[in-house]
């Protein structure tokens, strides 16, 4: 596997973006609970 | 023949409610009373009154004859108020010629000296405002507003920092124009104007 | 029930979207002559570093979008006064900048590579540094007034004159800046002016993959978007007391 | 009732010179920004002799110095006219007997008069203390003068306009017009090299029609967006 890593380091780059992606979209939906809560708690 | 009408005022302020649904209606000869404790907001609903603030919700219209004054009413009102600011560095005759060239009318010398004596100040006309007193300063304030023989007349505060010829001075301005056009007096104190025909309490208009 | 996330379809799709946008535009093999569906030209020179492109110009793309949606908002407050269009307007506005200064710095790297230099004042460089400048300014502008509703206003009507001035950045800087500096190994014509569309030559797969950025990246800022609106709203309508809820 | 006789047909025109007149009359008796902007234009030229030594400079680099002395010291001038009448209060008293439009226009006239001058007086100083600045298309460079100043005196009086309402002035003023006269800006500098190279008024005429039509654009904006920045 790292052999494979180390001769084309493309991948790397792809596994770091990928990465920051999905932390990017884990917080996107984290947001989404606590608005949602706070919408939900300003409506009543 | 001037008509004055205030519909559903409010005034929201850095989301303060000021005061909600104000109305009035005022024809020739009319006068309306502003009461209210401090921050009850008179002055406001005077610089409404007066076009220089906007309300939030709600309409200010000036009817001459029946038909609405469309545009700057500037040359349909006066007002005297404790927020109104004078230029320091310009004497009593050049703040009347300003009057009226800054309203687009042309200037009115004669005019200007009967107004300035009326108010008491035709000794001093050539002197700076810098050099005036408060109550100077307030008696200019009424020439600035009458000058140009407004048929609405609004006066927030009006005997603030007068004397008694001073006071008696704004009585017959306020008798004057109660026969010429329409009055709104804003104040505290109810001795200032005894009849009046509208009255607009902005105590508890808040909530 | 409010513990469970309510995402509506769409964003999911769209997070799918994008992951696979990422995985194609660095994944498939770039190759001199590209004969299969799954495979993009060689561009002379830079190899993989083109990849950048995928995400360069989306963010380029963004920061003029941002600034335009948040232009028609202040419109609109102006026209109906209602605080609700100002939280989209600078909500837009937020993300404007955070795009541009993506934009920026992607755009530093691609110039690193094609042309040898971190920042060379290439027009399309200049206009994103020049919109850059007009967030800045902008946000210092709604930072300096506390009343909202003069706030609101003073913003609104900033965005608006710099929305009609930005057009003259087309015609100035080429004129200007052509005389300044060489030209560029890989010349990326500026279409419409800081939006850079490449004129290397995109084979239909690569151009395809572009496209789903472009548009993956633009689903993303609305969804942002969307979430910096919710939450100003929240905010506007709590903080209103005596206001009756009408 | 019968209104003052003058009342019947109220001037736009004349409220509008009204506002001139006075903002150069207070400004004759109190010389804020005058004196401002001429020491202003002293002190940096006297910075750029400093910089430049005795081995002068080439041609775009004294243009470009040139229209940066003029820049800063429009910025230190220009925003007065609007920022006094909020500081004092007498704003009120411009928003209750004049028209928006009327206010602007006699701002605007008063800051052209202004950026005239101290550009005029800046442009001799330039001439006479800085050797290697001369202009071989006289044409081409007093055209860029008079437009280049226009530029600045209309679009820096919106800005003005602007940051007067805001609560800290300060800095604000040379951050929000920066960008949007850089337009401007980058089209004069370009003008000013073509003429201290000689060039033919022809080769300038690009620059020209981006100035003029700036000047239009922003003029024509000015008047649509004023009354929401002066209104309260």
């Amino acid at each position: 596997m790292t052999e494979f890593l180390a001769a084309n380091p493309l991948y790397i780059v792809l596994g770091i973006v990928l990465v920051i992606w999905f932390a990017i979209v884990g917080y996107l939906m984290r947001l989404e609970r606590r608005i949602h809560d706070l919408e939900q708690s300003n409506t009543r | 023949m001037i008509r004055v009408e205030g519909r559903g005022l409010r005034k929201v302020f850095n989301r303060r409610v000021i005061f909600r649904d104000v109305s009035f209606s005022l024809g020739e000869g009319e006068v309306l009373l502003v009461t209210g404790r401090n921050g009850s907001g008179k002055s406001t609903l005077v610089k409404i009154i007066s076009h220089v603030l906007s309300p939030t919700a709600g309409t200010v219209e000036f009817a001459l004859d029946g038909a609405p004054v469309k545009g700057m009413a500037a040359r349909h009102l006066g007002l005297v108020s404790p927020y109104l600011q004078l230029y320091d560095e310009f004497t009593a005759a050049e703040h009347l010629r300003f009057a009226m060239t800054i309203r687009g009318l042309r200037p009115d010398p004669a005019g200007a000296d009967e107004v300035l004596r009326r108010v008491g100040l035709h000794h001093r006309k050539e002197d700076a405002v810098r050099t005036y007193s408060s109550g100077m300063k307030q008696r200019l304030k009424f020439a600035f507003a009458l000058l140009h023989r407004p048929p609405v007349l609004l006066l927030d505060e009006p005997m603030s920092n007068l004397d008694a010829e001073g006071v008696a001075m704004v009585r017959g301005v306020m008798e004057e124009q109660r026969g010429k056009g329409v009055l709104v007096v804003a104040t505290n104190d109810l001795t200032d104007i005894e009849r009046y025909d509208a009255r607009v309490d902005l105590n508890g208009r808040e909530r | 029930m409010s513990g469970k996330i309510r995402a509506l379809p769409w964003k999911g799709l769209l997070g799918v979207w994008t992951t696979l946008v990422i995985v194609l535009s660095l994944a498939l093999p770039m190759v001199a002559r590209p004969e299969h569906w799954y495979e993009f030209p060689i561009v002379p020179g830079l190899e993989d570093k083109a990849r950048i492109i995928f995400f360069h110009v989306p963010t380029a793309w963004l920061s003029v979008l941002a600034f335009v949606s948040s232009m028609v908002y202040g419109i609109r407050y102006l026209r109906r006064k209602d605080l609700h269009d100002d939280v989209r307007s600078a909500s837009a506005a937020g993300l404007g900048l955070l795009f541009c200064l993506l934009a920026t710095v992607t755009g530093a790297i691609w110039a690193k590579f094609s042309w040898g230099a971190f920042w060379n004042w290439d027009p399309r460089q200049t206009s994103i540094f020049v919109l850059l400048l007009i967030y800045g300014a902008y946000f210092a502008l709604r930072s300096a007034v506390e009343v909202e509703e003069k706030r609101a206003t003073l913003a609104a009507v900033y965005s608006v004159i710099a929305g009609v001035v930005m057009p003259f950045f087309m015609f100035v800087i080429p004129r200007v800046l052509e005389s300044l500096h060489p030209e560029p190994l890989l010349n990326l014509e500026g279409s419409a002016g800081s939006i850079p569309v490449p004129k290397l030559q995109m084979n239909t797969t690569m151009l395809a993959v572009f496209l789903a950025s472009l548009a993956g990246f633009t689903g993303v800022y609305y969804w942002m978007w969307t979430l910096r609106v919710r939450a100003g709203t929240v905010e506007l309508r709590r903080a209103t007391e005596g206001e009756d809820r009408d | 009732m019968t209104p003052h006789p003058a009342a019947a047909r109220p001037s736009w025109i004349r409220s509008a010179l009204s506002v001139f007149r006075k903002d150069w009359q207070s400004e004759l008796r109190t010389r804020y920004a005058v004196s401002a902007l001429l020491m202003f234009v002293l002190t940096t030229i006297a910075i750029v002799l400093f910089a430049l030594g005795t081995e002068g400079a080439p041609a775009h680099a004294l243009a470009g110095m040139l229209w940066v002395v003029i820049f800063f010291s429009g910025m230190s001038g220009l925003a007065r006219t609007f920022v006094t009448e909020e500081e004092r209060g007498t704003a009120m008293t411009l928003q209750l007997t004049a028209s928006p439009s009327a206010v602007y226009t006699g701002k605007l006239l008063f800051n052209l008069v202004l950026v005239y001058a101290v550009n005029a007086v800046a442009v001799l100083l330039f001439f006479f203390f800085i050797q290697g600045f001369e202009v071989r298309t006289a044409s081409i460079f007093l055209v860029t003068l008079f437009l280049g100043s226009t530029g600045l005196a209309v679009m820096s009086t919106l800005i003005a306009a602007i940051i007067a309402k805001a609560n800290t002035k300060g800095t604000l003023f040379p951050v929000l017009s920066f960008p949007l006269l850089l337009p401007l800006l980058l089209a004069v500098i370009n003008a000013t090299r073509l003429s201290a190279e000689g060039a033919f008024f022809t080769e300038a005429l690009g620059e020209f029609q981006v100035l003029i039509s700036y000047i239009g654009a922003v003029l024509t904006v000015s008047y649509l967006v004023f009354d929401y920045v002066w209104k309260d």
